[in-house]
């Protein structure tokens, strides 16, 4: 009895051990940090989301790879705004379609944009609050009255993704219903691929929650074999060009970086740490990219408080930010000092000529400037003046403004696993406002908190954070313009310039690029010469691909995951010494298998020998 | 008492606990800094509309009410929703819930099994190769940070070798093929469970190893084990039947004692080897200010303790006929 | 005929300090049916006796020499294995029930039937059946024999005990001090009982107890022992009346007497000696109101000074105890 | 006389404490542990010496000017330096002091309120003592690192007093009921009964009669306190919620790991290595103790 049950158990093992015959097709396999949250469109808020469900969804215009220039995707054409033009008509293209095979038309667009406003979606508000009307004419015809244009017209409206009426629509009453109608609609989970319709190039297979999600592509994608051409003669061809992708959760970057030396991924798409690389390079069918991020890390002044409040204070403290430094310690050279508020990866909006306080300039000498950006101003003194000799800075003692004692003050920097450059630096810059002799100390502080006392309460001296940015630098508005001086504003430094305030919102209206672009360098200028913040720097997006599997991946700001949709599957060899050694990888997993098989077997006959 | 009106009344209490620990739960959270929409700023988001997503998630209401209306919730079995995946966080939770079940109650039976039958071995045989080495073997793994021993078993067993996958419970390239046997998925998650679970095992059977141990030595001495060698019985009836049982007694008081400290230790591991359960999730829920699901998971994994502190109240009284309620 | 025939018998403890000669050169014989009493002082080596006879010595006790002869057959050198035979099969042990030596975790019967079942060839039927006889035979309703030890009181644990050493009918019990933490009516009972069996299976028995009164009753002969030695040995009668060893006299005229006149109780001065390290020559030199030179100097030999009343004393017969 | 007796039972105290480091001194383990320990005192207070040898030794600020990146050991840095060219082997000592500072004062902060807990409750007993003895039931049953997780991250500040604090509020619980027994049966014992008719207050014979013949059981528990909290100061680190501004050996493998330099061997198995030794050194130490306070354990 007992002998055939073990048998039955080895029996059952090893024909479960038997190869697996997957689905024909290609596959492309991404690592993912962390799952999509959601699928639902209206509650999707991180790149995990995204990530999956930016495929299924095409706006009527888009950003082109590469350089970011608008062009036409489902709308025919992107239209030509100004400031003084309120109302404008979108033809569609009619050969694009739903995956279930219903027409994609003007009504989804139209369906999206209503239930932004109706349901209130946060996200989506700022796209579509100066809206004041959106309808379908005709299937293809879209009817927008604006209350004001802003340049998040075409930004933002217009690539807003349309929503699949036919399976929405049934729904909103449902919605409307609820005691709360928006939290009814984020509460929605579609998971079935039946809830699931696509008009863009992939199509949602099924969600492994925890492990991975799977899609396949979409034969009818309307976009399939587009070109971009540029001014250099590159190609670009839109795929995608294989049949499914599968996005795996990895969760942590090492399984991830060891998932791609083994093969089972291709691609990971996330910014890995530097530490890794060096491994990495080691592989010859990995390579790994460096490209700019569109985001920065800075730090900012309550200008509120003295002696934030002070001009001349803020600038000596960016002289003393030895951001050189930074970059070449803290960032290992991935990524870059950052003088101006717009990330210099961001090319046509980065203005090159702002002013770089201590630039290249050794730790002494920045002490030296920095007391003497502050003695110049008469409010500044000290029991013991910082003074360089032999070389070696002399930190000061005992510094004043206006005659009292500077009090100790903070600067609020993330937690180091929230991101470690960003707490080293908030370590090292404390380090360096003790050499003038500033009563300063880094208080490592949850997220979450300094968001809080920041944003909502106002309630600190610096504090270290980042932004991610957008292509178009309305930011620079945002951050900086009085009105966001409010509970939760986002000008958080509370910096109030009139002057910028007028030019900041030259910026955001519609009008010619040319004149966008003045108006922008113009307050990266004010910005940088005040510095209510202290650009650090530009982190960078170091990733890491397999060049055996695709070819074809090509760079752009904030890496390379655009290329997903166009590379190529590399013409396998018959066995390279590649495959031969992934084989012999493969075999290590099995033997790992077998080796808890017989450990569940071993462990099963025990307990029947004790048993008996 | 009868032991139904013990379990009863244990149960109970279990309730008043959970209800208390709740309650400073909420306090600790609400009363603490820290925006839990901080992690949904968007650079194009307007101030309104930040007031907009507070008012969905309650927190525009007074303390008070926002008590209460957890109070209520809870007791309708309703955690709210996670702000940071968006479901109810009771699902979430009872995803989670299967593996880590899985992981710690899988290395609390191997390593007190282990523990005990070689706690046994060791103080029957006193002095030998076998206590030195286990004992010795054994402390280290116990006093070594766990997470450390987890990332150099990861190192060597799945970075250098392969044997082993670098974490996750599912295996992507099984579970995506719709032609995989039960058995073989079973077989997947087990060979994704096997180095979490050794490592937990090998940082818990040091404490049972030893306790079991000195409880042994001291049943050693007792006048009945005299009274089982005169009577002529074998050594190994002595040993298991006679010493082992009484002696495993205190083994299962440690037990009631060490399972709040030691589900850390399941914590840091289910990190380490990026496992998907509740530990892991009460990480991630807590770095992401996800107060509802961070306190859920808490609230679980007290529960778990609290159940845990049960069953081995109900298995003392099962080893010692002693006890009466 | 000769049950057991203890000759010469050495058993040290080692310990850190060196080694507790708890048994030193000790001679001792039984007779079939007989009932022998070891007398003495805590500490003296009567328990390390019984547990030498047995074979149940800790691991840092150990036999050094001597034979234990039991029916003839020499035990010292036997194994483990062959022990386990002799074990409650040949000799049972009847052990003191306050100290716990029942299991608390297991069924009394459970206990008894376990000893049964391990010597014999029967069912566990017949094994509950003969523990109910025995039940009755010790005076207890044999449906206790489902209950656990914390459910008896201490004199039914004790019958229990009893009961649990009759259990496969051996040739012998060694009874060590099974009265000692009763009170003293239950005690009365027990004895009693041990009378009644003795008695009524002709059983052989060593007891062993400090009480010299308890072994007055029971007993036929009476071994006293002094620090790791015998040092008389008779009939309980003869070493009543005309006791040879100063240290029996001693010892009898520190117990009042149950029966018998009233007379002062005199205690014997000073302590015990250390068994780590024993004085030389006559062990109770130290103590002995008529020690000599020799006494120190020289070992006095264990011999018959009468018929079958052994003493060792070099002035046995010339001292006049009072 | 008033003044001879304090003398002569202090005396007396010394006496006895001379005579446990006899009995200590036969343990050899005991003997192993602490030597551990003084190895890691003599580290760490080398580790306060290291900066003016020269700066680059400074654990936090000691940016190596030659050394840009993480390096293997080398004759400048005898352990290598971590991902910033800061020297390992001084980061460890100054880990060590931390885990020192940690360990210790969460120790006696828990001994301290454990203590008072039970021998308040042992000796009151009734209404005090249920509900004194229910709050440790509850505080036993915690799951003691999920609620450091989540009362860290609630706090905001990721101060390592914080930590320490929170350390101690939760692990008091085991060592205030074996005071609470201990002090039930001391409370039997004739000196109280002396000290309560000759009118002391109940304060005084709390700590002045009963708490004195706790104290070695204190002590004991003292140790396997210091190793649980470095341990836990080490896993809360190591995920992110502990002090950045401190290098403790925990917030070192925090760095090594987010570094992306988890395979980094000179980086990611000294610190461990250490704690391991550390803690290793307090629970031989506890032992030790354990064995001449609870004489049953002592071999015969």
């Amino acid at each position: 009895m007992k002998r055939l049950f073990i048998v039955a158990i080895v029996a059952i093992l090893v024909a479960s051990m038997a190869p697996v015959h997957s689905q024909g097709g290609v596959t492309f396999n991404v690592g993912m940090q962390d799952e999509p949250k959601t699928m639902n469109p209206f509650q999707a808020q991180d790149v995990w989301d995204w990530n999956v469900l930016t495929y299924f969804y095409e706006g009527l215009v888009t950003y082109r790879p590469i350089d970011f220039k608008i062009v036409p995707n489902v709308a025919l054409e992107v239209p030509e705004v100004s400031s003084d033009k309120l109302e404008y008509t979108v033809k569609l293209r009619n050969d694009a379609t739903w995956s279930d095979g219903k027409p994609l038309t003007a009504h989804d667009y139209a369906l999206f944009g209503n239930m932004v406003k109706e349901f209130q979606i946060g996200r989506y508000l700022s796209s579509w609050e100066f809206v004041d009307t959106v309808e379908a004419l005709d299937d293809y015809t879209l009817h927008f009255v604006l209350s004001e244009c802003r340049v998040t017209f075409i930004e933002g409206t217009l690539m807003s993704l349309p929503i699949p009426s036919h399976i929405w629509e049934p729904k909103l009453a449902e919605f409307r219903a609820a005691e709360s109608p928006t939290k009814a609609l984020q509460e929605y989970q579609p998971v079935e691929p039946g809830e699931m319709v696509s008009c863009g190039p992939l199509i949602f297979m099924e969600w492994q929650r925890g492990s991975y999600v799977k899609c396949k592509k979409n034969p009818d994608y309307f976009d399939f074999g587009r070109t971009h051409v540029y001014d250099d003669g590159t190609q670009l061809v839109h795929g995608p060009y294989y049949d499914y992708i599968v996005y795996r959760i990895y969760d942590t970057t090492d399984a991830a970086i060891l998932g791609l030396k083994k093969g089972e991924i291709d691609y990971i798409w996330w910014a890995i740490q530097p530490g890794y690389v060096s491994d990495l390079l080691a592989d010859p069918n990995v390579t790994v990219t460096n490209n700019p991020e569109n985001g920065m890390r800075y730090m900012a002044f309550n200008c509120a408080r003295e002696p934030f409040s002070d001009v001349a204070f803020r600038q000596a403290v960016a002289t003393l930010v030895d951001r050189d430094f930074i970059q070449e310690r803290v960032l290992q050279n991935y990524g870059e000092a950052l003088y101006s508020v717009v990330p210099p990866g961001n090319r046509q909006w980065y203005n090159t000529e702002v002013t770089k306080w201590g630039y290249g300039k050794p730790m002494t000498d920045r002490v030296l400037e920095a007391v003497d950006i502050l003695k110049q101003t008469g409010n500044y003194s000290w029991d013991v003046e910082p003074t360089v000799e032999e070389g070696a800075v002399v930190p000061g003692e005992g510094i004043k403004y206006k005659g009292e004692y500077i009090k100790p003050f903070v600067i609020l920097t993330p937690p180091a696993d929230y991101d470690p450059l960003r707490a080293m630096s908030g370590m090292l810059i404390q380090e360096w406002l003790k050499q003038i002799g500033l009563p300063v100390a880094a208080q490592p502080t949850a997220f979450g908190t300094i968001v809080q006392k920041a944003m909502g309460e106002r309630d600190y001296d610096m504090f270290v954070l980042g932004w991610s940015l957008t292509i178009y630098p309305d930011y620079l508005r945002d951050f900086f313009h009085s009105s966001q001086i409010m509970e939760y504003g986002y000008n958080i430094p509370q910096y109030s310039n009139p002057e910028f305030d007028r030019l900041a919102d030259d910026l955001v209206t519609c009008g010619p690029r040319e004149e966008k672009i003045q108006a922008a360098f113009k307050l990266q200028e004010y910005l940088a010469n005040e510095v209510p913040y202290i650009p650090l720097f530009a982190p960078a997006a170091v990733e890491a691909y397999r060049n055996d599997h695709f070819s074809g991946w090509f760079d752009q700001l904030d890496g390379i995951a655009d290329s997903i949709m166009y590379v190529k599957p590399v013409a396998a060899p018959e066995e390279t010494p590649a495959a031969e050694e992934e084989e012999e990888e493969g075999g290590g997993t099995c033997l790992g298998t077998l080796f808890v098989a017989l450990a569940v077997i071993g462990g099963s006959a025990f307990y029947l020998k004790r048993r008996n | 008492m009868s032991m139904q009106k013990y379990i009863v009344k244990r149960v109970v209490q279990i309730f008043l606990t959970l209800i208390i620990i709740m309650t400073i739960m909420f306090i600790l959270f609400r009363m603490m800094p820290g925006d839990p929409t901080a992690f949904m700023l968007d650079t194009r988001m307007t101030p309104e509309h930040k007031a907009i997503i507070r008012a969905q998630f309650g927190l525009d209401k007074p303390i008070w009410y926002q008590y209460l209306l957890y109070l209520k919730n809870f007791f309708r079995g309703n955690f709210g929703r996670s702000f940071y995946y968006a479901r109810p966080v009771y699902d979430l939770v009872m995803e989670k819930l299967p593996a880590t079940l899985l992981l710690w109650t899988g290395s609390y039976v191997i390593s007190y099994s282990l523990g005990i039958t070689l706690g046994k071995i060791i103080a029957w045989r006193r002095g030998g190769k076998l206590e030195f080495g286990s004992t010795l073997f054994g402390l280290f793994f116990y006093c070594m940070p766990i997470f450390w021993v987890g990332l150099i078993m990861l190192w060597i067993f799945s970075y250098k070798f392969g044997l082993f996958p670098l974490g996750g419970l599912k295996g992507p390239d099984v579970w995506s093929d719709p032609t995989s046997s039960i058995w073989l998925k079973a077989l997947d998650v087990l060979h994704h469970v096997a180095l979490p679970l050794s490592v937990l095992t090998l940082a818990f059977f040091a404490g049972s190893m030893l306790v079991m141990r000195t409880s042994m030595l001291e049943t050693l001495r007792e006048d009945y084990i005299m009274t089982a060698r005169a009577k002529g019985l074998p050594e190994k009836t002595i040993r298991d039947r006679h010493a082992a049982r009484n002696a495993m007694l205190p083994v299962v008081t440690a037990f009631a004692i060490a399972v709040a400290g030691s589900v850390g230790g399941g914590v840091l591991t289910e990190t380490t080897f990026s496992y998907p359960g509740l530990g892991k999730l009460i990480v991630d829920a807590t770095l992401t200010f996800d107060y509802p699901l961070a306190q859920a998971s808490f609230l679980f994994i007290a529960l778990m303790v609290l159940v845990a502190n049960l069953v081995a109240d109900i298995l003392y009284a099962y080893l010692d006929p002693r006890i009466v309620y | 005929m000769k049950i057991l025939e203890v000759n010469n018998l050495r058993m040290y403890f080692s310990t850190k300090k060196g080694d507790v000669k708890a048994v030193e050169g000790v001679s001792l014989e039984i007779g079939k049916g007989e009932s022998v009493g070891l007398v003495g002082e805590s500490g003296c080596g009567k328990t390390s006796i019984g547990i030498s006879i047995l074979k149940l010595l800790p691991d840092n006790g150990r036999i050094l020499d001597g034979e234990i002869l039991f029916k003839g057959e020499d035990l010292v050198p036997k194994s483990e294995d062959e022990m386990r035979a002799v074990r409650w099969n040949g000799i049972s042990m009847i052990f003191q029930a306050a100290m716990n030596a029942l299991n608390p975790v297991y069924k009394v019967g459970d206990q008894i039937v376990e000893a049964i079942m391990i010597h014999e060839d029967v069912t566990k039927e017949e094994a509950h059946e003969r523990v109910a006889r025995l039940y009755e035979l010790v005076g207890m309703s044999p449906e206790r024999a489902e209950n656990f030890p914390h459910e008896y009181s201490g004199g039914m644990k004790q019958r229990a005990i009893i009961a649990m050493a009759l259990a496969c009918d051996p040739d012998m019990i060694i009874a060590d001090e099974p009265t000692t933490a009763l009170d003293v009516i239950v005690q009365d009972s027990i004895i009693k009982e041990i009378k009644k069996i003795q008695a009524k299976l002709n059983m052989t028995m060593m007891y062993i107890s400090h009480d010299i009164s308890v072994i007055a009753e029971t007993c036929e002969r009476i071994a006293v022992m002094y620090a790791g030695n015998v040092v008389e040995y008779a009939d309980s009668v003869t070493l009543f009346a005309s006791p040879l060893h100063p240290y029996t006299h001693g010892l009898l005229s520190s117990f009042p007497s149950i029966k018998g006149p009233l007379k002062k109780l005199t205690p014997i001065p000073g302590e015990p000696p250390n068994l780590l390290n024993p004085p030389t020559g006559c062990r109770f030199h130290t103590r002995c109101p008529y020690a000599q030179r020799l006494c120190k100097e020289e070992v006095p030999v264990f011999k018959e000074f009468k018929e079958r009343h052994y003493a060792a004393c070099h002035y046995a017969g010339e001292l006049s105890l009072r | 006389m008033d003044e001879q007796k304090p003398r002569t039972k202090w005396e007396a105290r010394i006496q006895q404490w001379k005579k446990s480091w006899e009995m200590y001194k036969e343990n050899k383990i005991g003997l192993v542990g602490i030597g551990f320990l003084i190895f890691f005192l003599v580290f760490a207070l080398l580790g306060f010496v290291m900066p003016h040898i020269d700066p680059i030794y400074h654990p936090m600020t000691g940016f190596d000017p030659y050394i840009v990146s993480k390096s293997p050991p080398s004759t400048t840095h005898l352990l290598g330096t971590d991902f910033w060219g800061r020297d390992i082997l001084s980061q460890l000592m100054s880990g060590a002091q931390i885990a020192f500072l940690i360990g210790l004062t969460a120790a006696v902060v828990a001994v301290a309120i454990g203590t008072t807990v039970g021998l308040v409750s042992g000796y009151y007993g009734g209404a005090t003592d249920t509900l004194l003895m229910r709050t440790v039931d509850i505080v036993l049953t915690l799951p003691f690192l999920p609620l450091i997780i989540v009362v860290s991250a609630a706090v905001g500040k990721q101060s390592i007093w914080v930590l320490v604090l929170i350390i101690a509020l939760l692990s008091w619980g085991g060592i205030s009921r074996v005071i609470r027994s201990q002090t039930l049966s001391l409370k039997q014992r004739p000196f109280v009964e002396a000290a309560r008719v000759a009118g002391a207050t109940d304060a005084r014979i709390i700590f002045r009669h009963i708490g004195p013949n706790v104290l070695p059981l204190s002590f004991l528990y003292m140790s396997f306190l210091v190793l649980g909290a470095i341990l836990t100061e080490a896993g809360v680190s190591y995920l992110g919620l502990g002090d950045p501004t401190r290098v403790s050996w925990g917030i070192m493998l925090q760095w090594c790991r987010t570094t992306g330099s988890t395979f980094t061997w000179y980086w990611m198995l000294p610190p461990g290595l250490c704690i391991t030794m550390m803690t290793l050194s307090f629970y031989l130490i506890g032992r030790a103790v354990d064995e001449i306070v609870n004489p049953r354990l002592r071999k015969r």
